[in-house]
Order: C-alpha cells, then structure tokens, then sequence
C-alpha cells in the first residue's frame, strides 16, 4: 500500500474530493497547513508596517491506497486541483508497510 | 466645563436660577420678584434630567474602558499576549476605583486650603461627607464623584497599550497606583479642581480632558515604553495584530462611550451637551475617513486598522475641544487629528525606533497636542465656536493651550521616569524573556486566551 | 412622530404650554393667566429630561451600527471577508456622518420653500445656523441633528449584507455616496422633513422610519445583490456563517439600540416613548420565538441564526408601529414579522435565485413592508393602538401605508439601478475573481480578521 | 426602593409635591398657598428627566442578558456548546417577554384583592388598562412594566450557567416557564408587589433583587446541575473556558448594563439613583480586586477568569443593598463578596462535589446571601448607610434579611426539584451521551460556532 | 524505526495518551485533521440552507518507535481508542530511516 | 528523494525557514501540531482548578529532498532550531517513492 500526500490550493478541497470519490476511494484526512514555495505570498500592513506574509493556507490530503491505485489517485488529483498558475503544489507518495482499522483490527487492503 | 464644585454663594445663587430658567424661562418675568427673596438663601437644586443624563454618561464612560479599550488594544496584540492587556485594563478599573474612592476624589476636587493651587484636601477622605443628598451641581455629588471616577479609570488604562506585551503585571499595578496618585491627581485638580492652571488669568481650556486624561498618558506610555524597551524580535517578526475584529468593535464601544466622555463632561442635558456631542461624531467620522483615505494613497489599500485608529484618533483631539468648538472647528481638527495620528503611528514612531506598542503617544499624544493647541483657534466665535472670554486674544489662548500641554508633558514625562526608575530597581518593570517568548497569558496568569 | 421643526407661531405658543404641564399641570388652573401673556412671545423650552433621553438614544442608534450590525453582518460571512463587512459599515458611518454635516441635514430638515415639498433648502449647509442655543422642540438641535444623522448612517449601512463578500470598497462608498444623497435624503424629506408624503390628506404613518430606513435600504440591497450576481460557488460550496457567536451578539446589541431608535424617535421622555419601548421588547421578542418555532417545526431543531434573525425581524417590523400600536398590536406584528421574515429569507430568496448574501430583502423587505401595513390596522384605538386621524378609516390608513412603502420601493428600486449601472460603467463594481476566492480582507484591505 | 405602585390617595398627593420640589424649592413657600387646593386632586405627574433615566436604565438590563450574560457565559463553556448557551440566553429573553406581557406583569405587580399577600390579580393580563398615559410613580407605567420585564428575563437565564453543556432545549423551555411562573412571580410579588413579605413589621430590604433575583436563580441552579448530574468526564477531562477574552467582555458589560439594574432600581433620577451607582462600582471593584488578591496569593497568580468572575460576585452582592448603604458598606460588601464567592466557587463545590457548571451558585447564591445580610449592617447610619427604619435594630433588620434568604432558598429549592422531577418524567432533561459528547451546537442547533 | 500514525477520534485523545504512556511511550506529536471516510457527518442549517459537512473533527497520532514497540503501540491503541462505531479511525504505519534529537544531535533510537 | 520532517518549537520558524533557504531549499510544508515528550507542559488554573495541560505548541516542517540534501538540511534545521533547552524537537526521514508537481505534471527531482 502507498500513502499519497497531495499539498493543494484549499479552494480546491471541494473538487478533489469530488474527483477522488469518483474512482471511488472513499476515505481521505485533511490537514489545514501553510506552504512556502515558489508562489508569493501576500504583504499585510498594520499602521505603516508593512509584512511580507509568505507562508499560505495550503491544504494537505493524505489517501491510503492500494499500489494499483496510486497512478489513478494522482491523475485524479491533479486534473481536479490543477489551475496552471505557480503554487498548485505537490504530490507525494511514500509506502505504507501496515494499515489498521481501529474499530475491527482489520489490516491491510481491507482496512482501507 | 466647570467641574470646580461651587461652593461660593455667587455660584449658589446664579445656577438655581439658570436651571429654574428651563422649565420656567417665561415666568421669569413675572416671577422673579416672588422668587428672590428666597432665592439668595437658596442651595443647589437637583435636576433630574442633568442627573439622569450624567447617570447614563457614567456608564458610557465605563464601558469605554471596560469592554471599548479592553477589545481595542486587546486586538492588536499578539495571541499569546491578549488576555494580559485585558487583565490589565480590568485590574486597574478596579485599582483606580478603590483609590479614588480613599482619596483619589479628595485629592483632586475638595479644597486643599491654603495648598489648593497645587493639590485638594482631605475632606472627602473615604468620602466622607458625601451623602444621598450632597449635589455637585444639580447633580448628586455621588454621581460627579463616580463619572468623574470613570476618568480616573480610563487614563491608566490607556498607557497599558505603551508597554503591552512584556510588563510585569505586578509592576503594572504598583506604577499605576503611584502614577495615578502622584501625576493624575495633582493634574487633574490644577485644571478641574481649582488648581493653578484654572486660576491663570487666561485658563486653558480643556472641556474633556485632552490634557489629563490623553497627553497625559500618552507621555507616561511613551516614557515606559523606552524604559522598558522594544518587544523580543521587534520590527523583525510578524507582529500582527491577532483579532482585527475585535480592535474594530473596541473602537466602536470608544466611540459610542465617548459620548459620555465629551457631552457627560457639561455635566449636565442641555445645548453645550448637545453641541459637545455633535463635534464629537464630526470630529471623529472626518478623522476616521482622513487616516483612511491617507493610507489609501499612500499605500494603495485602506484598512480596518487604519480606520479604527483614526476614528480614535479623532475622539482624542475634540476631547478638549468639545465644549468650545462648533461644526466648522470639529471637522478640521478630525482632519489635523486623522493626518497627524497617521504620522505619529507611522513615521514618528519609526524615526526614533521605540516600540510604542500600540502606538498609546502616536494616537494619544499627538491627538491631543493636536486638539488641544486647535481648541485656542475654533473657539473663536468668527470660526464658530463659543468665543473667547472677556478680553482674550487668539494668540492669548493659544499661549495657554501650549502650557498646559508643555506642564502635562514635563510633569507626566519626568515624574514617569522616576517613577519607573525605583520600581524597576525593587521589583524589576520586565517579564523574563523565556515569559515573554511563551507569552503573558500562560505565564502571567495560567490561562489561554482561545482554545477553539 | 413630528419631526419636522416646529417654526410656525402656533407651535411655538403651543409646545411650551405642553411641556410646562409636566412639573406644572397642577398649577396651571392658577397661573395660566399670569403666563399667557409671556407664553404668545415664547421660544421653545429646552427640557433637560427630553434632552437627557435623546443624547442617550442618539449613543445607542450609534451603537445599532457600529458595534451591532458591523458584528450581525460579520459572522454571517466567511472569515476571509470578515473584515471587509466591519470595514464598509465603519467607513459608511464616517462618510454619511460628513455628507450629513455638509448638506444631509440641510435638504433633508430645512425649508426647501418652493420646492418644500420635494426637498429641504440650503439654509443648514455645513449646518449654519445651529449654534449652541437652537432647540428643536424640546431639546437643543444639534441632538436632533446628531440623532437623524445616526439613521443616515445605519441606512446605507444595512445595504452592506446584500452584496457582502463580492463588492469593491471604492464602488460601495461612491453607492452610497450617490443613494444616500438622491434616495435618501428626499424620501426622508417627504416622511419627516414636511415634504409631500406627510402633507397628504391621510398621511402615512411611519413613527421610527420602516418606509426611510428599512424598506429603502431593502430594496437597494436587492438591486444591489441581482445586479453583481451571486458570489462565486453560491449554492454549491459551503458558505456558512463564520461566527455565529458574533451575528448573536450583533442581534443583541442591535435589540438594545433599537430603543434608541424607535422611542428616540418620540424626541421626548413621555409617555408615547415608553410606549414605543415597550411594544419594540413585545414585538421582538415574539418575532424571535416564532422564527424559532417555525424552523424547529419544519427542520426538526431551532438554530441561533434563526433565533436572531426572527429579531432582528420584529424590530424592523414594529420600527414604524412602534409609536401607534399597543401591546396587542406588537404581538400580531412581532408573530407576522417571525413568520414572514422566515419566508423571506428562506423561500423566496431561493424561488427567485438570488444572491442576498445575508438576507437584507428576505428581513428588512418583508419585516419592513408587513409592519408598515400592520401599522394601518394596529393604530385603530380597538386594537390598542392610540387610534387613527380625525375622520380617518382603517381603509384610508391602509391605503396611505402602502402608498408610503410602494414609492419607497419604486423610487429606491429604480435610482439604485440607475446608479449601479452608472458606477460599474465607470469603475466597476465587483471585486476581480481570484480576489473574491482570495478573500477581499487580503485584497482590499491587507489584512486578516484573525491569527489565532 | 418602592416598587409597588402607590394608589392611595396619600401618596397621590404626596408624591406630586415631592416632584415639584425639584424645580420648585425656593418657591415653594410662595407658592404652597396656591398649589395645594389643586394638588389635593392631582394624580402622579411625569419626570421627564426620571423617564429618561428608567428607558436607559431598561436598554442597560436588557444589556445584561444579551449581550452581557451570554458573553460571560459562552466563554466558559467548551467550544462545542458555545453557541447552545447563547442560544439559551436569547430564547429565554423572548419567551419570558411574552409570558410577562400576558400574565406576568399583572401577577407580580396587579393587585391581587383578597389574595394580595400571595400573588397579584389579572387586572393588567395582556398589559390591559396600560395605556400611553398610565403612570407608575412619575414615569409610564409602560417603562416600568418593561423595566421589571428585564429582571424576569435575567433570572431564568441566569440559571443557565448550572446545567451548561448538556442539557435538552425544550426541557429548558419548559423549566424556565414553569419556574418563573410559580417561583419567580410570587416571590417577585411578595418582596415588590405589596405581598407579604413587604408587610412584615420590619420589611426585608432589597433595593434591586438579591432574593428576587440572585438568590432565587442560584438555588434553582444549583438544584438543576445536581439533579442532571455532571457533565461526562467532569473532573477527568479538561472543561477549560474556551475563549476568556468573551468571559471578560461578557463581566465588562454586566458590570456596565448593573449600573441601569441597581440605580435604576430606584425608578428615579435622583439622590439615591446617584448613591446606588457610586456603591456598586465600589463594592465591584472591590471584589474584583480581593478575588485577585486572594487567588495570586492562594495560587501564585491573578486570572483573568478570577477578577471577572470577582466582579460579578460583588456586582450580585451589591444589589440587595445599593439603595441602603454608603461607601464603607460597599467596601466591606465587596470584599466579603470577593472571598465568599471565591471560597464558594472553588472551596464549596468542590467540597460537595457537584458540577455547577459556570458557579451559579457559587457565584451568585453566596454572592447573594452576603449581600442579603450585610445590607441588614450596613443600611445603619452609624455605618454611613441610611439608617433603619423607626424603631428597628440591626438585630431586628439582620433577621429580616434572614427570613428573606431562607424563605427564597426554601421555596425556590423544593419547586425546582418537582418542576425539574416532572419534567423528567414527561421529556427528559438531559441530551443523550452521544450528543453530550459531540457537542450541543451540532446536535440541538444543527450549527457550529467557528469556522475561522 | 518506524513511524506509526493513527487517525482516531478526538475524544478518545487522552485515553490513547495514557495508554501509550502505559508501555512506556513518552514521544507523541498530534495534529488536528479533519476525516472523510465511511462515517457520516453531520448537517447544518443557516437560514433553510442546509450543507451537509461531510468531514469529521479527528487527530492524528504519530509515534516513532523502535521497529520492537511496533505491534504493541498498535494495540494499545486500539485498546483506547475503539468503541466499535464506524468512524473510530486507522493506524498507518511506514518505515522511518533516520531520527534525530534536535537538542543533542543524537540519532536513531537514542533519539527517541 | 526523502522527506524530511521536523518538529521544532513555534518561535524558532522563522529561523529555521531562513537557515534552508540559505541552503537553497525554497518548498516547505509547516503545520501546526502538538507534541507530548519530555518537556513539561504548563498547568491552567480555571476557578481553582488546575489543568496540567501537557501538550504543547510545536511545528512540523516538512520538506521533500533530494537524497543528496538530506544531510544539510538535517544541519541547518538543528543549528537554527537547537536551543540546548529540552523540548526542542525531532527531525525525521523517510523515504519517498515520487513526487508531483501538480501545475505542470512535472516529477521528481524536477517537481522539487
Ligand atoms: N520541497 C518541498 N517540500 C515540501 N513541500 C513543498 C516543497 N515544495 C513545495 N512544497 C509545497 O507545495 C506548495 C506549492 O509549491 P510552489 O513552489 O509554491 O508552487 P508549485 O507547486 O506550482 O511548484 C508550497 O506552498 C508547499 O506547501
Ligand atoms: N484511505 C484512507 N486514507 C487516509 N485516511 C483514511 C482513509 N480511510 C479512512 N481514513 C481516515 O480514517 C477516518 C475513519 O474512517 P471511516 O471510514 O469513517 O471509519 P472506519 O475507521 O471505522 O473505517 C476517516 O475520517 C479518515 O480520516
Ligand atoms: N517518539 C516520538 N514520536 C513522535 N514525535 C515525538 C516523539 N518524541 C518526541 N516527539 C516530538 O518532539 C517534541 C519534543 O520532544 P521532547 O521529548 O519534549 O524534547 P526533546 O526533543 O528535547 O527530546 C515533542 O513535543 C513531540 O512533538
């Protein structure tokens, strides 16, 4: 099994999970986080100090699949999130030696 | 304003008689014959629509400190640090009170005898002598000796804005029980109480407090601020104020509270209220659209925070202002104030690199610099205003106006000093680094501000 | 309520005589004719009473905007436009506050001769003319002023939720600029200001303004929100209120300040002002328990939006029967307001597909229209009310109400078209796309509501 | 203070003069001659200035409950059930309103002919026979109708705090009427509304509600949150307030809105209006300061949660006495409110081991006894208060207050339990674990706090 | 080493705590995510409008251990943290190359 | 490539994020996280009740890299984020299969 990690723009959230689910993987965790990277990030200004903000809100998807899957979790993911400007981000894939379901004991493939 | 409780028969026998003319203007006439005779042996008579207006002010006041200042600067502080300025605030609006009441009020408004140019009695020690029916006024004296507490509260309360961040809160408490008895008090009698500055052959004016309540913390917030030092990481970490909102619903509550600040300041309901009340809104809404649009060109974007301060920057310059100016007079001193605020948060504060840290000298001090001088020039009746006294020139008022500003500045200034001097020496005026690294909130008194 | 300024001869002889019967009505069999001669000279008596509650009910319509419905608006909206929603209703507050002072007031409140009927003249231009002294009835008019200005902030200011999270900062203050000015100020004229509407033989009744303030900003809020379309990804992703917690606090602070608003609007600590106090609590109250019920009955659980929506709702409702209906009446129009507001926001909004983003029509429209009519049936003395005009049946009254809220409607709803038209040809009023996405508190303003 | 609306002829007479004394002192001697044959008929004559203050006074306690109480409140409880106690808060304030208006009002303050020492009639059912005109004392009778609604909305919600985070909506509809019905209102009547209580030969003092009010709340808290059991994990889990800086602003504005539930107490704007402001923000002050004191010493550090809660503890035993006593009195008041209500928050509860959520009876029931009882010392002269009544001792007033205490404890004790018992039975008082533990917002309200 | 993360219900946070304190575990990092998965969420409703929210509130556990600790962090993690509702969550577990102490410099299982 | 992650203390971000872009490192993931170890939490004391609130801020870095790069991103994380005061994180890595850019579809050490 392999873990994909996505880092995606948070406003794309909605449609990756919609493209997820269409080749019906069903579960997913998402993490608020903030990213840096090539895209800028935005200045706030307080009473004439001006900040150069350059972290932004990134969300994290994390999907546990099966080896065969991964080739398809990714395409999905990026035609979903994918607007072609800078600061789209990322995918990881890393292998996942065991998965548990905590509520059965289940493990492997049948506990995603 | 005339806050000095009359006591004088002169006093005793003019005001039942302004007062008595509202509801009987146009039996004057034909009763006045009547009413003399018993008149010149008359004492105050309550009125209750002075009294229930100045109830009410009263409590504007105190919601201006608690809940306005608190969310004001409570906002613009970092997360770690937001319950630490609103415990700040709280403590001293119960500190302040308790003092007041002991000798605070007696200090400053009963007579000091043969020291009265510099200092009130101890008459009203503890209040004594203040009873259900004492008037100040046509007002219970009750109710002049808890508005005029309310002033008592809210300029301590604004120097915590100077220093947030990284005081000590005992050492907070300790200069502001000292500052308050040795700077305010004798302050505010010199201008209120009788003192000298009122004595001058051509007073200040200062209808509401621009020099003792607003440069006079101002300055004390400047000077700590030094002393203290700059924040761990100043100007080089993002120092974002943490809750907007809250700065903005803080400057709401100091607005509406104001009202009580300025038109409560007559002491009583009538047109000199009004008027005051007036300016007040004018003064305000230009300053607040002033340092908004400034920001504007200057920097492309107007923000929340640029308007919130000028509005308070706005209410700080008609404060003194607001008893003796007319529209004309309120909109140019919002525009002075919206302008020279902007700069003194802005550029001032960055020329000399002291870390104000929400910018107590630059909204205050300059403010009411601003409003205080410019009260001199509208109280000219020709720029309508309410005319000078018998006799003053322009140039004559003015004279005054910067005195009391340069007393107020050199007697809160220097005495600050000391002031901080010997309580850093016993107690240390500075949190630790490691503290104030975590933040005050859990250091300085085990609690979080947020676990949402 | 007569808000028009008393300058003709018989009112000045007949208001004194009013007033003085408060602390004298039992004197005056006895002294009538001693004070008769004086009174046929008489000015205006300043009442220090009336004066005491109108200061107050101008702090608390302050209040309604700027923390209330500045803190109503912003929860409702998603956290990256938080700001953006306090932003507009401050800088509202400050722009109308100036456009007041300069010529608001004027054409609003003083004589247009000629043109009376239409629009106020020139006379009170930077408001020339009121000094220290004035009076309005019974109180100075610089409150009276300072009192109406608060509804020509609030006015626009409640537009604001119509087009919330998609308008330009630059666009909306040139809006309302421009409607605050030419729809406004004449629909406020003709209502209160002795213009055409209160000079018909039956004479609409709008005691706190449902017609000037809440059906006019309605309207425009609806053209507003159809002409900028719906905010991208309305209906299809989440875009649930933010922070219920501040829409609860902003209704509260709005129910408290609405007794500014609709017992202000007597201009007097009387009777009928009690009254207006009363019957605004009754008819809140109810409108907030029927919504309550309603959603609980159709969704299955009650929800504190819904709760204060319904509020909110009564109290624009009752807004213009609060000085002519009894208690019974504020039950029935608090009842229809809870129900029709419920309507409002939730049926109709999505029968008709657009984007009212916080529902500005579904509860000041509909709250607004249903009390207006409300009022006409409410008034009759049967019902509780204090009872129609000489010679005038439920019919006639029912009649001029709905003359009163179509020409609100029409006018309001075909000016605002005209100048959002006009304003997007020249700048452009929606903010770009990526911007909304981003959240206008970045874009506009530089700056995030929160960093906890 | 005399709430009960005089009738009798006596008063009528009185009263009127006791008015005109205020604009009319000095002329009194002139002109009594003259008045008195007309006064003798003279009904009660309306203080414009009184009124002024009572409509303020009625927005200010209104201020309490929403938006003060259920800021106090929301910011302790866990984020997941913030919005459920709000919510809780704002129903209760509109649907004590309506049961007031129908039969509330009349069973309190209506004369309850033969039954009058127990309960009032239906004379005013529905508000019937409160015209514009009617007067109670010298304001509307309309302003004191709401006025004393205000006090019937507090109470119930009050009692919220107790059962927090976890119990049922509609059992809390259902207790809350019910309760305020056969609890509130009797007791209500007996101490204010001419009953029983009132008639003893040395009457109870309770100048703004410490029985009526703070005592009765507390027990039915206490009873509730014992009956409906702890929260789950009570004392395992962390139950930390989520968001302080709501607590404190919610104290900031209760400590604001006490000002218009203590001095306007008194229905009056006047002397003792004046004193019952200054003693409350003296004994609040005090028992902020000494709740502060007492933790930094016991814990090493002064909280936020502390000093507000301090606060609101001397606020609560302020009330009964605020008419009665001076500035000493308010001293010791505060400072014994400071250590009680400390003790009884962290000491008792702990001691008895129930879960009161929010320390209503911590906070409000020892608050209250205190208060309760030292008004019985302090109200002596010789303590700076106004002294006893003709013929009474301290001993004699001590076991007044006493009476008080134990008859409200009592009966608002054992109808708590059977109301909350029957309640049980038919509906349930307490949400399922499931939705205990996922949070009240979600499951009663289909809603969430914060989506920051 | 390993890495062993596990998505469970928030509530359930302590008792996973003290249980893996109770085999002797004293590092754990968590992290505040938000899950979609079999569970169902909850609806909400603002004014007639109602979303159904289809993530759930969970935390995320992760815990480096010793390849030896690995079977019984996972029980005792299922121990705390299963109530045998759906929703209770999954454990992942992948393969850890190298630790290090910040602190110290120390790496692999002294860094632990 | 390998990911390597950091825990790190919250006030040490900035530094942490400057000392790798010194090193030419320009893409990072940060996420709020709370970490239980041996430092000691802080107590809360809420109307005299104490709270022993034992977790307590941290930061998670994470940061995809080539293999070749592992070891001076692990130096400069610790020598921008070492205080010597215990509490001051871990750093870990593990292996990484693949990664994608998700704007171009780039993979690899070019998505990097
Ligand atoms: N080397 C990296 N390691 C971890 N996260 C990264 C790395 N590079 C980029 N990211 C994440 O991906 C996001 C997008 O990267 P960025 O360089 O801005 O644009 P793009 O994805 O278009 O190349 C960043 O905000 C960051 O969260
Ligand atoms: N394939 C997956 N990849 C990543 N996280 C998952 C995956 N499946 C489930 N999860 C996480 O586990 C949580 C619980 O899963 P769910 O299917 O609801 O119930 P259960 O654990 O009982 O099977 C989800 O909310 C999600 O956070
Ligand atoms: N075994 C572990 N697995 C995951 N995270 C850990 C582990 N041990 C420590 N951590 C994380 O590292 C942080 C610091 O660890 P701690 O033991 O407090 O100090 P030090 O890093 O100085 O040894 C913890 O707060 C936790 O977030």
């Amino acid at each position: 099994m392999k873990m994909v990690s996505a880092i995606i723009k948070p406003f794309k959230l909605d449609d990756a999970r919609e493209a997820l689910s269409d080749i019906g993987i069903s579960g997913i965790t998402v993490t608020e986080v903030k990213g840096f990277g090539r895209q800028k990030g935005h200045s706030e200004l307080y009473r004439g100090a001006e900040y150069v903000v350059d972290f932004l809100p990134k969300v994290k998807l994390e999907i546990a699949v099966d080896d065969a899957l991964v080739e398809k979790v990714i395409e999905s993911i990026i035609s979903a999130a994918a607007t072609g400007k800078i600061g789209d981000g990322k995918i990881f894939v890393s292998d996942l030696e065991q998965v548990v379901r905590i509520r059965t004991g289940e493990t492997g493939n049948d506990a995603l | 304003m005339m806050r000095y409780r009359r006591k004088e028969v002169f006093l005793l026998v003019v005001e039942p008689v302004k007062k008595l003319q509202r509801p009987l203007k146009s039996l004057l006439p034909v009763l006045t014959l009547l009413i003399l005779p018993n008149l010149a042996f008359a004492e105050d008579v309550l009125s209750a629509g002075d009294t229930a207006w100045m109830l009410t002010a009263t409590a504007l006041v105190l919601l201006m400190t608690i809940p306005g200042l608190s969310l004001f600067y409570a906002g613009m502080v970092r997360s770690k640090n937001v319950l630490s300025v609103m415990m700040q605030c709280f403590a001293i609006t119960g500190m302040m009170s308790i003092l007041w009441v002991v000798y605070g009020y007696s200090l400053a408004f009963s007579d000091g005898g043969s020291l009265n140019s510099w200092i009130g009695g101890l008459d009203n020690f503890m209040l004594l002598n203040i009873t259900v029916d004492s008037l100040s006024g046509t007002i219970p004296e009750t109710v002049f000796m808890t508005f005029q507490m309310t002033f008592f509260i809210i300029t301590p309360a604004l120097i915590v804005g100077a220093f947030a961040e990284r005081m000590k809160f005992s050492a907070m408490l300790w200069f502001m029980a000292i500052w308050g008895t040795i700077v305010y008090l004798p302050i505010c009698h010199w201008v209120w109480g009788g003192g000298w500055l009122s004595q001058l052959s051509t007073g200040p004016l200062d209808f509401a407090g621009g020099t003792v309540v607003h440069i006079n913390a101002a300055v004390a917030g400047l000077v700590a601020s030094v002393m203290i030092g700059p924040r761990k990481g100043y100007k080089k970490v993002l120092m974002a104020p943490h809750n907007l909102t809250f700065t903005l619903i803080g400057a709401a509550l100091l607005w509406v509270g104001w009202f009580g600040f300025n038109a409560g300041s007559e002491l009583a309901a009538d047109g000199t209220a009004g008027m005051a009340m007036a300016v007040t809104q004018i003064a305000t809404a230009m300053a607040a659209l002033t340092w908004m649009f400034v920001e504007w060109l200057k920097h492309g974007k107007p923000s929340v925070l640029g308007i919130a301060s000028g509005a308070v920057g706005g209410l700080v310059a008609i404060t003194p202002a607001s008893g003796s100016v007319g529209p004309t007079g309120a909109i140019v001193i919002g525009f002075a104030a919206g302008v020279g605020c902007y700069w003194g948060a802005t550029v001032l504060k960055n020329k000399f690199n002291y870390d104000d840290s929400l910018d107590v000298f630059g909204v205050h001090g300059i403010g009411g610099i601003i409003g205080a001088l410019l009260t001199g020039v509208f109280v000219s009746a020709g720029l309508g205003g309410v005319g000078f006294g018998e006799g003053v020139t322009m140039a004559a008022q003015l004279g005054a106006q910067a005195i009391s500003v340069i007393v107020t500045l050199v007697w809160s200034g220097v005495l600050s000093i000391i002031i901080l001097k010997v309580i850093d020496k016993i107690i240390g005026i500075r949190v630790p680094e490691e503290e104030e690294i975590e933040g005050l909130d859990i250091t300085s008194h085990d609690e979080r501000g947020y676990s949402l």
